[in-house]
């Protein structure tokens, strides 16, 4: 019992609004109820649910296309979140911006790109605007192992220790960029080593573990709040599908997926969640709450309309472009 | 070689043969080799095995590597083929692209060159999004020093890309994702296409249609539809869309009087904005209408699907475009 | 505020003022503050002292650090300023501009926005060769969600500026290197000047030129001479590069019959191309000759001074296309 | 003595070359004979000297703008050298490239980039050639401690790695990327540490050491040369004077200043070559060789013609664009 048990049920909580969301869309798209390009987080359920149950509602996320837990257990409303990923004009984006690009300021999720590694820049303006108002909120940027090889992810690390500001580099490291493996992209065998690079605090953790998990992104939050600066933190994970719903993961080994399934992290956390004497019941009706707003989103998404065609003319400039 | 062939086939092909041809020539880029699965569009498949992951190199995601290294192994006499996977990529490489591989040969007063292709693909249509559908050659057209070229059908694939290997100077091969699974004739090994030579895709003498690439297949629609209304279009298909066959299109809108420009990028500031230009000049008085220009709208290209094709350049507006230059009165 | 003042001082001062008012606006760029000399132009000179080191940051050279970063407190609702030394290392930050500061208003439905202004300088005729003089603006125009601005005087810096950082969306700020020591009528600081407006520079009759920056200059002193000719010719100087006036330019142009546009970046593909579509479509049968286009010639930028002069648009170029559309015969 | 003899007075001789050449171009400028801009590498003409005194004739060169003493000393020919940075048409480049964009293949010179951080990814492409071919080719590219910020230096390195290329990142840390100190650019206390991060051998220093920087630079080029993969060689210098001619560069604090004329490398190296047994005269004597070539240098691109405006249709394509 190494973590407070109200917040192991917050992170129990959020990380099955995240599997029982994925499988929903999953379903959606095998069933022909929605064809779109959907990036499954299946297995990094819980490393985002540990992560974003140490923040605050106010505090900053920027993700990527592969963010979709990042956003559930930051707290974006599903029924807004399933109407966007259908292209529907209710929306998180009015459709326009789709399951790769979900922003919710209201949830703090600022930013969603579909670009590897443009995220950390923006996260440290983010983090700027905070150091400058002293509003004392937290950036957290995630993106994957593949992504610590561009550019932006180094200039964003090194300017970030150089002001100290308040932002989470938090990597998702599930072991593949694409068709890649880490193996093959570098010749480092953790992420973590690069937070040397540029001095800052780097911590690499068993994302799969919930107690150890939480236990470090809450550190990382409160060295963040308190100003000592960006922590860059690697959380070990799979990714337990291919590179997006549908994809072929033909070139991974057999013996990485055993290692996978040995490593599903749903399981594993139920099993703590009785440790932590919390019975099936209490576990399933919650399962059931989720399942509830789940069917309702996905109800909210397919009855909404889609957007017309005057949005083209709408958010490219402040002023709606005449017809 | 005779029967269908896809597009992809035809790259895959066109790219294999100059491989086992010239040992410079290699291939680097996210995924292509075996394995990794020969690449997300499988264009390289099959040329590990054969050619070895000396050249054939999957690559971190580093884009700023992928066309640097490149342009290095070029200056040392190699033929290098860099594949960034969607054109919006180009965009962390650009650095490379206009500063150096497409000045190098004029900076070092022609002591060194600069023999790249860089393969991209893109289109809108496919769902997906804002950051993964733009059309940016005529960021590219205006860098002296760049040839940009894209085929609108599996053999002008085949010939253009060996055509761009050959080639001594940089070349962006954009290649449209809509138009990978296109089949048609197979051509020979020894089929190339020039760059620099746009094709008289249909022939007609009321208007012409100008474009490249994938709204070939729709200018070539329209033309066939409007020729049950007597009206006979002309459409070229640039196929090298910068520096383009002036002589061809000037003389097919002499011709025909009438011209409009058709491109799946953003119309304003578009590469039809430099053809319209030039042909307003260069037939002032002999034209029989103002040049049409169509393109995609202003604004990012959206997500929802029925968003996404309000933003293309619809077959209607083509139509009704050809038919406003027929129509046309002072 | 009266006398003289240079485009340096006008543009400092626009800042400041902007930087008293708003507690928002901070400026990120390599050597910007104090400790660096604040800027190698000049241009946040005394900044740093008057709003600290937290509001004027010198940064690392890591130009996609800076937008992005500029990006990501445009989103937290500030007003970021963001100095990009020359306008060719626009090319390493691309992405952040292109796929993330004009597309994420639209991306999100409207729910963010990114009132970014980002500063770069650049310049032909200065000797800074083929990776520091290129000027890239058509690459921003064919952007949907950017504006750009660039001033010819000291006035209208200090009221582009102004304007620039009040902006609800990203401005890209464009400043010739050979303007920054033209001096000028210093204005109030209530002065602004609208973004997307254009100024006639000089009211005339016979053909208009179009043009903005620093070739402003240089088509007024033409202008002037061929006054002598008895030709009489109006300057419009756009200011606002992108989306431009074209309400003025056209009704300018209707007037006249006759149109130069005259730019320093590369002709082809050049911003020309659309202003000379545009026209050429609007105005067909009414203009009086063909629109005439004038811009930079079709290679990178020579470091030899000779010929970099030779590269650059001349006075007499400019002479000759006045001249020519005035003399135009079918 | 830990270096042989003849390699010393080698690098001497290089180094002179570079220090008497600076000296020429710096008085043409003062004296109104040049207007160009000139970036003097003022304090790092031993650092080059030495790197360069480790290669082959054959073996490629990537330099900045700031790399006309790499460039000597690699061997381009100063005649045709002060001729392209005086805009002449007998320059290496036609004078189309100037003193910023030295190219002449036959000395290896391949590239010389105005933009900071371009030419790494180039010079791995360069040893990506020669492990190709196995032309036993070594390739080094020059940069700036303020260069090792920037994007395209974080992607070069890893693939280098990842690809054991033939090639040596040599930083020549002069301690300050024009008016911004080591220290207020990144928060780590040198270049070095940042090999590790992409599990590449990095050795750090005393440019001005003889001695030192040829054996590492040695070492490095034998570990290229066989194969064992790329090295990061940080060598510490000084910029002597503003970041290009002329510059000021009152941003310097007087320590620096100090501590910087302590650590001229050219009275340093004298003294070496004393102990090494070398004469007065005979030092004179390569001086005054040196000064000779360089006056004829002068005399040469003083006389030569400037390009023609044909020049422009040129090179820009294979084929010559049409009047
Ligand atoms: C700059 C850039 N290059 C390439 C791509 C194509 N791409 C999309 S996702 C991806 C793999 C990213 O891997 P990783 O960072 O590990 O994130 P993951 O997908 O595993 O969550 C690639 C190469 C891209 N989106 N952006
Ligand atoms: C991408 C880019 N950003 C900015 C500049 C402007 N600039 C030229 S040199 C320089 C400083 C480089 O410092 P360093 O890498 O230490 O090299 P040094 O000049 O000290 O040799 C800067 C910022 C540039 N040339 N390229
Ligand atoms: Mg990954
Ligand atoms: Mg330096």
């Amino acid at each position: 019992m190494t973590i407070d048990r109200e917040k192991l049920l917050d992170i129990y909580t959020r990380t099955m609004r995240c599997a029982r969301s994925d499988e929903k869309i999953r379903s959606m798209l095998m069933g022909g109820k929605l064809a779109v390009l959907y990036y499954t987080y299946r297995g990094q359920e819980l490393v985002s649910s540990a992560m974003m149950a140490a923040l605050e509602p106010s505090d900053y996320l920027v993700t990527t296309y592969r963010g979709q837990h990042d956003q559930i257990a930051k707290g974006v409303p599903l029924d807004l979140l399933y109407a966007e990923i259908a292209g529907k004009v209710t929306g998180t984006c009015k459709g326009k911006g789709g399951s790769m690009h979900i922003t919710h300021p209201e949830t703090g999720v600022m930013v969603t790109t579909g670009v590897v590694g443009s995220g950390l820049p923006i996260a440290n303006g983010l983090a700027l605007a905070s150091q400058n108002r002293g509003d004392g909120r937290v950036t957290v940027t995630c993106f994957g192992d593949g992504a610590t090889n561009i550019g932006a992810f180094h200039e964003a690390m090194n300017m970030a220790q150089l002001y100290k500001l308040p932002v989470i580099f938090f990597c998702q490291n599930n072991r593949y960029g694409e068709h890649t493996a880490f193996a093959d992209h570098t010749n480092v065998d953790s992420v973590v080593t690069r937070a040397a690079a540029y001095g800052m605090k780097g911590v690499k953790v068993d994302g799969n573990d919930a107690e150890a998990m939480y236990t470090v992104a809450q550190e990382a939050v409160d060295r963040a709040r308190a100003g000592e600066g960006p922590t860059l933190l690697e959380a070990m994970c799979y990714r337990m599908m291919g590179h997006f719903f549908g994809a072929d993961f033909s070139y991974m080994s057999k013996e990485h997926l055993a290692e996978m399934a040995e490593e599903d992290p749903l399981p594993r956390l139920r099993k703590l969640m009785l440790d932590y004497q919390f019975t099936e019941a209490e576990l399933d009706a919650i399962v059931a709450q989720i399942d509830s707003e789940v069917d309702a989103a996905e109800q909210f998404a397919t009855d909404s309309a889609f957007p017309g065609p005057e949005e083209l003319r709408r958010d490219v400039f402040e002023a709606e472009i005449a017809a | 070689m005779t029967g269908k062939i896809t597009m992809v086939a035809a790259l895959n092909r066109a790219i294999d043969e100059a491989m086992a041809e010239d040992e410079g020539v290699i291939l680097l880029g996210e995924d292509v080799a075996a394995k990794q699965g020969g690449g997300v569009f499988k264009v390289s498949a099959g040329l590990t095995e054969k050619y070895g992951e000396h050249r054939v190199r999957s690559t971190p995601i580093s884009e700023q590597a992928i066309v640097g290294a490149c342009v290095g192994a070029a200056l040392a006499g190699m033929r290098p083929i860099a594949e960034i996977m969607l054109m919006n990529f180009l965009t962390v490489a650009m650095d490379q692209i206009v500063n150096h591989a497409a000045k190098l040969r004029f900076m070092s007063g022609g002591q060194t060159n600069v023999p790249l292709v860089i393969r991209t693909t893109t289109g809108v249509g496919v769902g997906f999004g804002g950051q993964h559908s733009d059309m940016l050659e005529a960021w590219f057209a205006h860098v002296p020093g760049l040839t940009i070229v894209t085929p609108s059908n599996p053999a002008d694939a085949q010939g253009l890309m060996r055509s761009a290997i050959a080639c001594n100077d940089p070349v962006i091969f954009i290649e449209n994702i809509l138009c990978y699974g296109i089949t048609g004739d197979a051509p020979s090994p020894a089929h190339r296409v020039p760059l620099g030579k746009a094709a008289i895709a249909r022939e007609g003498s009321d208007c012409t249609i100008i474009t490249y690439g994938r709204t070939v297949l729709d200018a070539l629609e329209v033309a066939g539809q409007l020729a049950d209304d007597d009206i006979s279009v002309e459409v070229i298909d640039l196929r090298t869309i910068a520096p383009y066959d002036e002589e061809t299109v000037t003389a097919s809108v002499r011709k025909t009087g009438r011209a409009v420009v058709l491109h799946e990028a953003v119309k304003s500031y578009g590469t039809g904005a430099e053809i319209a230009a030039r042909l307003s000049e260069k037939l002032f008085g002999e034209l029989k209408a103002p040049v049409q220009r169509i393109g995609g709208a202003f604004s990012a290209v959206p997500m929802a699907n029925v968003l996404e094709q309000a933003w293309i350049p619809s077959k209607d507006a083509i139509k009704d475009a050809v038919r406003a230059t027929i129509g046309w009165k002072n």
